[in-house]
C-alpha cells in the first residue's frame, strides 16, 4: 500500500523531515499543507539555488524577488510594481478560465502590493495551428485574457505569441502585469502585530482546483469521490474589480498592516508566508471560512478559490475595513489572529487540526539537483547550413514569412482586449514596445516581453541573454531607458539531468545579461513540468522588460513617419541564418547557432538609439528581430502606410542581409540633414550606420531583391491569422 | 426535428453569473430565492436525419462544440 | 458647468470620463456612487462604461435596479442631460430611458479598435459642435453593441432624427463592411424623445487628447457645455 | 423548490451566437442541422414559499430581471 505522503508527492526523505520538525507524524491536513507548500511551484527547491545568482539591486529597487511583485521608484514620489506568472497547465485543461485565471492571479500579485494595476502583457506558446486543439485552445485562451482582463478595466498592452510544434503537447500561457502606486503606499504581505485580526476578503470558498491529481489520487474511493473531485478554477472578474478597489482603498485609508492574496495553495499558503514573513504566528477557525458547498478543513486548507484576499488589521480599525468591505458588497470576515511565536495553528470547531510552525511551512527542502549537457546540442548545432539552397524569389519568401504563424499581424489576438482603457496607452499594441504614460507627470514607461526559445533550444546561455537584449531593445526603440526586468521561466522536468542543465544555463544566461546590462531582476516565476509524454518543450525563458521614458514627447513607434526621410540601420548585419524564422519557413530546420550576442556591442547600439531619439534625430525605430531586417522593413512600412526605395551595399549573399537574424541593429529613419549627427553619434560608440535609403511612395523596394505594394504587404499580413484558425 | 439541450454550470463549479443575479433578485425583494444557476438552452433543428441516429449525432454536437464537459453538464431532448 | 459620472460596482471608465472633464474640459465632476439618490447637483450625468455587476446575465441589467437609477429616471425626466457610453448605453436600453437592446457582436469577439462614425444629426445637445455628416474617428470597446430594436421604433428612431451616430467607413460611406459589430443600420448612438438623453457605444473619452490619437470626441463634450450655456 | 426558466431568442431577433454555434457545427460535418438558437437555462431554487404562489413570483421575476422582453421569451417550468 502507498503511504499517504507518497500520494500526495511528498518523498520519503521530506515525510521524514517533517516528522522531525514535528516531532511527532502529522495530521492529514498538515500533510496536505505540507504537500503544496513544499511542492516545486510553491517553495522553488530546485530552482532556488540557481535563481540565487541572479543580480536583483540598483538604488531605485524598492522591493526584489521574495514578494508578491517586484517594485521600483520611478521618480516624483510614484513606484512601479510588476511581475509575471504563468498559468500553463490550467490552461491546457480549460482555455477560457485557465487563461482567465491567469490573469486574475498576477493582477493581484499587482495590488496586493498597493499598486494600482495599469497594464498586463501575455507571452503565449502553441503547438500548430494545423491541429484543432491547438486552435481551440488558442481561441480560449485569447477570449479568457480578453474576458477577464477587459472586466477588470486593465488595458492588456502586449506580449508576444509563438507557435511551434515543441508546444503541442503543453502549451504556454504567461502573464504580466504593472502597477502604478504612490511610493508610501506600498505594503507588503506580512503579518506583524500580536492580536491583530486576520480577515478573509472575497469569494467564498469552494472546492475549486483542490490539490489536482496527487490529492485526488489519495481519497477514499467510496460513492461520494465523483462529489469531490477538484473543480476547474472558474475566474470572476467582477469580484476581482470590487477587491482592486476596496483594497486600494483600504490602503488609501492606511487601514492595513499586511495584504496578501490567495493563490496556489489557497489559505495554506497566504496563511504560513505572511506569518513567517513577519515572524509571528496565527490562529485560525476554519469555521468562518464563508463556504460555497459542505467542505472539510483539509479541502478549505489547500482550496484554490479565486478572487480571495488575506488581510492583516489592527482591531480598532478592523470596523472600519469590514465597513469598506461592505460598501464594496464583498464578503470580509475575520478568521483569526496573530499571535506570538512562529506557530501556525488551524481550528475546526474549535478542535485543533493543524500546529505547524509557519517558517516550516514557507520555507520548504532546497534541492541541488543533478545537470548535464544534453546531446542533441551537438547535433543541431552543427549543422551545415552552408550548403543550403536558397530560392530566389525573395518577395515570395518575404510574404510567407508574414503570413506565416508567428509573423503576420497579431491584431486579431489584440483587438479583443481592451487596451485603450484608463487612458494610458499612447503608443498601442503592434509596435516594439507599449507605452503607457504616468498621468499627472510627463512620464511613461515602455513595456516589452520577450523570449525566442528557438535560440535557448539551439543555445540556452546565449538564446537567453538574447532575450534580456532584445526586450531591452524594444524598450529602446519606444524612446525607453530600460530599468529593470521581471521573467517567466518555462521548462521540462527538472528531476532530468539534460533539462536541468538548460535551465542552469539559461538561468546563467539571464543573470550575466542582467548584470553587464544593469537591469535588476525584481520579480519571476520558474514553470516546470512542462512536458507531455516525455517529451519536454523548448527550454522557454520569457523576459519582461519596463523602461523609463522621461518626456512623452520622445517616444517612438516603428512606423516610417512620413516621405522623404532617410532610413538607416544602426548596426551590423552578419551572415547568421542559425535558428530563423527563415530557416525554419523555408528549410523547415530548428538548427545552426543562433545570433551572436555581444553585451558590450548591444549596449552600444542601444544607447546610441537613446540618444539619438533623445536628441530629436531618430524619428523612428524598430529593432530587427524575428524575419530579420526584411521583416523590420516591411513592418516599418505597413505600420506607417508609407513606402521606401532602398539600396544595399553587402558582401552578403542576399538571403542572408535580408532574413538573417543578427542582434543589435535598429531600422531607424531622420531627416537627411541629422544623418552626420547620427553617424558622430554612433561612431563615438563604435557603432555603424548604414544609410539605406529613403521613405516615400506605396512600395517597399529593396535593391533588385524585394520590390512589393504596401498595400499588398499589409493585406497577406493582416488576413493571415484569420486564415489558420479556419484550419 | 426539434431538438433542446439543456447546459448547465456542473455541480461545484462557481457560477459567477447564477451569483449576481442570486444577489439582484434579493435586492429586489425576492427573497425566497436560495440558489440561482445559469446555463444554456440551446434549439436545434434537424432537417432529413433518421430518428434512430439522431440523438447520437446531437450527443456527439454537445461533447464536440455545445457544452463543455469539463465544467458543464447537459440533458439532450428530442422532439418537441 | 456640473457632471456627475456614476459609478456602479464594475464600471471601469468612470475614472476615465472623470479625468476627461476635470483635466481637459476643465468643468466641475464628481463621481455619483451607485445608491446615491439625489443627483439634483448635477448639470449632466455620466453613465460610464465598464462591466457594470460583471455584465452577468444581460449587459445592464442588474445595474438599472442601481438606487441611483431612479435619480436618473427623474432627473431624465424633468429634461436633464444624461449621456451613456458603451455600458452606461446599455444601461440606459435595461432601464427603458432609450428604446431597442443590445446584442451580442456579431463575430462573439470583443472588439477594440478605433471606429469612424458619421454625425447623422448635428441639431443636437450632443452634436451641435459637429457638421451634419461629419466623420469622427472615436475609439469602440465591447462584446455587445449591436443594437437591436423592433420595426416601429427604428422608423420613429430614424423619422424623428434621433439616430445620432452611424458607423462608416473613413470616407463617410455607411455601409455593411464598416459595421463592426451587426448593429441594425449601423446604428453607433441614439437619442431619447427629448434629445436629452443619448446612448453611444464609442468612446469620446477616449478620444479627447492629442496624445491618444483623436480629439474627435471632444466634440460631444463641446456641444453639450454649448448647450448648457446657451440654456442658461 | 426548483424551478426551471428557459429564455430563448425571440423570433425574428437576431441570435449571433445561434448563427456561429449553426456555422461551427456545420463544418464540423453536423450537415443536418438546420436552425440553432441559443438562448438561457436558468435554475432557481426557492425555499420557504407558498407553492400558490410560487409561480406568479417567477413570473415577476422573469419580467423585471430574468429575461428582456424585447429580445427574448421565457417559459418556467415548476418543480423538477
Ligand atoms: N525566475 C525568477 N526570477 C526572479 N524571481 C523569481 C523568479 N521566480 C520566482 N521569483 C520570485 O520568487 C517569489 C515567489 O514566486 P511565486 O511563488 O511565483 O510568487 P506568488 O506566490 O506571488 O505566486 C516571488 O517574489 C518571485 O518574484
Ligand atoms: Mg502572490
Amino acid at each position: 500500500m502507498t503511504e499517504l505522503y507518497e500520494e500526495l508527492g511528498l518523498t520519503e526523505d521530506e515525510y521524514r523531515d517533517i516528522i522531525r520538525i514535528l516531532g511527532r507524524e502529522p495530521s492529514k491536513v498538515e500533510l496536505g499543507m505540507y504537500s503544496l507548500m513544499w511542492s516545486e511551484h510553491c517553495s522553488y527547491k530546485s530552482s532556488k539555488p540557481v535563481l540565487s545568482q541572479l543580480p536583483t539591486r540598483a538604488s531605485y529597487v524598492l522591493q526584489g524577488p521574495g514578494e508578491n511583485a517586484g517594485i521600483i521608484d520611478i521618480g516624483g514620489g510614484l513606484a512601479a510594481a510588476f511581475k509575471m506568472e504563468s498559468h500553463n497547465h490550467p490552461s491546457a485543461v480549460e482555455p477560457y478560465q485557465g487563461a482567465a485565471t491567469g490573469i486574475g492571479g498576477i493582477v493581484r500579485d499587482i495590488f496586493t502590493m498597493g499598486a494600482r494595476p495599469i497594464a498586463c502583457l501575455d507571452p503565449l506558446r502553441f503547438g500548430s495551428l494545423e491541429s484543432p486543439r491547438q486552435r481551440y485552445l488558442f481561441s480560449g485562451v485569447v477570449a479568457g485574457i480578453a474576458g477577464y482582463g477587459n472586466c477588470l478595466g486593465i488595458p492588456t498592452v502586449g506580449g508576444d505569441i509563438y507557435f511551434d510544434e515543441c508546444y503541442d503537447g503543453n502549451i504556454l500561457v504567461n502573464v504580466m502585469a504593472i502597477g502604478i502606486m504612490p511610493k508610501e503606499n506600498l505594503i507588503r504581505g506580512q503579518a506583524t502585530g500580536v492580536g491583530n485580526a486576520v480577515v478573509l476578503m472575497g469569494n467564498r470558498t469552494g472546492r475549486d482546483g483542490i490539490g489536482g491529481a496527487s490529492i485526488l489520487a489519495s481519497q477514499e474511493f467510496d460513492e461520494t469521490s465523483q462529489e469531490k473531485r477538484p473543480s476547474v478554477q472558474v475566474g470572476d472578474p467582477f469580484t476581482e474589480k470590487l477587491l482592486i478597489e476596496a483594497c486600494l482603498e483600504l490602503l488609501e485609508k492606511n487601514l492595513l498592516v499586511g495584504l496578501q492574496d490567495l493563490g496556489a495553495a489557497g489559505i495554506s499558503c497566504a496563511c504560513s508566508e505572511t506569518a513567517a514573513r513577519g515572524g509571528v504566528g496565527m490562529k485560525i477557525e476554519l469555521k468562518n471560512v464563508p463556504l460555497r458547498e459542505e467542505m472539510d478543513p483539509f479541502e478549505i486548507m489547500i482550496s484554490e478559490s479565486q478572487e480571495r484576499m488575506l488581510a492583516i488589521v489592527e482591531p480598532r480599525k478592523l470596523d472600519e475595513v469590514l465597513a469598506t468591505c461592505e460598501r464594496w458588497g464583498l464578503p470580509a470576515v475575520v478568521i483569526g489572529e496573530v499571535t506570538e511565536g512562529d506557530m501556525l495553528e488551524i481550528y475546526w470547531y474549535g478542535e485543533k487540526v493543524v500546529e505547524v510552525p509557519a517558517s516550516s511551512l514557507a520555507s520548504g527542502p532546497v534541492y541541488e539537483r543533478a545537470a548535464e549537457r544534453p546531446a542533441y546540442l551537438d547535433e543541431v548545432q552543427s549543422a551545415d547550413l552552408a550548403a543550403l539552397e536558397h530560392p530566389s524569389d525573395l518577395n515570395r519568401v518575404l510574404l510567407d514569412l508574414v503570413s506565416g504563424p508567428n509573423l503576420c499581424d497579431k491584431r486579431l489576438v489584440y483587438e479583443q482586449y481592451d487596451h485603450m482603457v484608463q487612458l494610458n496607452t499612447v503608443v498601442y499594441p503592434g509596435s516594439d514596445a507599449a507605452v503607457l504614460r504616468v498621468k499627472g507627470t510627463s512620464k511613461a514607461l515602455a513595456v516589452s516581453v520577450d523570449g525566442n526559445s528557438r535560440y535557448v533550444y539551439l543555445d540556452p546561455y546565449g538564446g537567453t541573454q538574447i532575450a534580456v537584449a532584445e526586450a531591452a531593445r524594444n524598450v529602446v526603440a519606444a524612446g525607453g531607458v530600460p530599468m529593470a526586468l521581471t521573467n517567466c521561466l518555462n521548462f521540462g522536468n527538472p528531476e532530468r539531468p539534460d533539462i536541468f542543465w538548460q535551465f542552469k544555463e539559461s538561468v546563467r544566461g539571464l543573470a550575466d545579461a542582467a548584470r553587464h546590462m544593469e537591469l535588476p531582476v525584481v520579480s519571476g516565476n520558474v514553470s516546470f513540468y512542462n512536458e507531455s509524454f516525455g517529451t519536454a518543450i523548448y527550454p522557454t525563458p520569457v523576459v519582461g522588460m519596463v523602461g523609463l521614458i522621461g518626456t512623452l514627447s520622445t517616444r517612438r513607434t516603428i512606423a516610417f513617419p512620413e516621405e522623404g526621410l532617410v532610413v538607416a540601420m544602426l548596426g551590423d548585419t552578419l551572415d547568421e541564418l542559425g535558428g530563423s524564422e527563415y530557416l525554419r519557413l523555408v528549410h523547415g530546420m530548428t538548427a545552426g547557432r543562433p545570433p551572436a550576442l555581444d553585451l558590450e556591442v548591444e549596449k552600444s547600439v542601444q544607447t546610441t538609439c537613446i540618444e539619438g531619439i533623445r536628441r530629436g534625430i531618430i524619428l523612428s525605430a524598430h529593432d530587427c528581430s524575428e524575419g530579420g531586417a526584411a521583416v523590420a522593413l516591411l513592418e516599418c512600412c505597413c505600420a506607417g502606410g508609407v513606402g521606401a526605395t532602398l539600396e544595399v551595399d553587402t558582401p552578403l549573399q542576399p538571403v542572408s542581409w535580408l532574413f538573417s537574424e543578427s542582434q543589435s541593429r535598429f531600422v531607424v529613419t531622420l531627416r537627411e540633414e541629422d544623418l552626420g549627427a547620427l553617424e558622430d553619434l554612433a561612431a563615438s560608440r563604435q557603432v555603424r550606420v548604414y544609410a539605406l535609403g529613403r521613405t516615400g511612395g506605396s512600395r517597399l523596394i529593396v535593391g533588385d531583391w524585394i520590390d512589393l505594394g504596401v498595400d499588398e504587404m499589409k493585406a497577406v499580413r493582416e488576413e493571415a491569422l484569420g486564415r489558420l484558425l479556419k484550419g | 426535428m426539434k431538438v433542446s439541450i439543456y447546459v448547465s454550470p456542473k455541480k461545484g463549479v462557481l457560477d459567477p453569473a447564477g451569483q449576481a443575479a442570486l444577489g439582484a433578485l434579493k435586492s429586489l425583494g425576492f427573497g425566497e430565492v436560495a440558489d440561482v444557476r445559469i446555463g444554456k438552452y440551446i434549439i436545434l433543428r434537424l432537417e432529413d436525419i433518421d430518428a434512430g441516429k439522431a440523438e447520437d449525432r446531437v450527443q456527439e454536437m454537445c461533447e464536440r462544440l455545445l457544452a463543455n464537459p469539463i465544467i458543464e453538464d447537459y440533458r439532450i431532448e428530442m422532439g418537441d | 458647468m456640473r457632471f456627475g459620472v456614476v459609478v456602479f460596482p464594475g464600471s471601469n471608465c468612470e475614472m476615465d470620463c472623470h479625468h476627461v472633464i476635470d483635466k481637459v474640459l476643465r468643468e466641475d465632476v464628481d463621481y455619483v456612487w451607485h445608491q446615491q439618490t439625489d443627483v439634483s447637483a448635477y448639470d449632466c450625468l455620466v453613465l460610464p462604461g465598464g462591466f457594470s455587476y460583471g455584465d452577468y446575465l444581460r449587459c445592464g441589467a442588474i445595474a438599472r435596479f442601481s438606487p441611483v437609477m431612479e435619480a436618473v429616471a427623474d432627473f431624465a425626466a424633468e429634461g436633464g442631460l444624461v449621456i451613456g457610453i458603451c455600458n452606461g448605453f446599455q444601461i440606459l436600453l435595461e432601464a427603458g430611458l432609450l428604446p431597442g437592446a443590445m446584442l451580442r457582436n456579431t463575430s462573439l469577439s470583443f472588439i477594440c479598435r478605433f471606429s469612424s462614425v458619421r454625425v447623422e444629426n448635428a441639431d443636437t445637445p450632443w452634436t451641435n459642435a459637429a457638421r451634419q455628416g461629419q466623420v469622427l474617428r472615436v475609439p469602440i470597446a465591447h462584446g455587445e453593441g449591436n443594437y437591436t430594436a423592433d420595426e416601429a421604433t427604428l422608423a420613429a428612431l430614424a423619422e424623428e432624427g434621433r439616430i445620432i451616430l452611424r458607423y462608416c467607413g473613413e470616407d463617410g460611406e455607411v455601409t455593411a463592411a464598416a459595421n463592426p459589430n451587426g448593429s441594425v443600420d449601423n446604428i453607433a448612438g441614439i437619442c431619447g424623445e427629448g434629445f436629452n438623453v443619448f446612448g453611444l457605444m464609442p468612446h469620446p473619452e477616449r478620444a479627447s487628447e492629442e496624445i491618444l490619437g483623436s480629439t474627435d470626441g471632444l466634440l460631444i463634450w463641446e456641444s453639450v457645455m454649448a448647450h448648457y450655456r446657451s440654456r442658461g
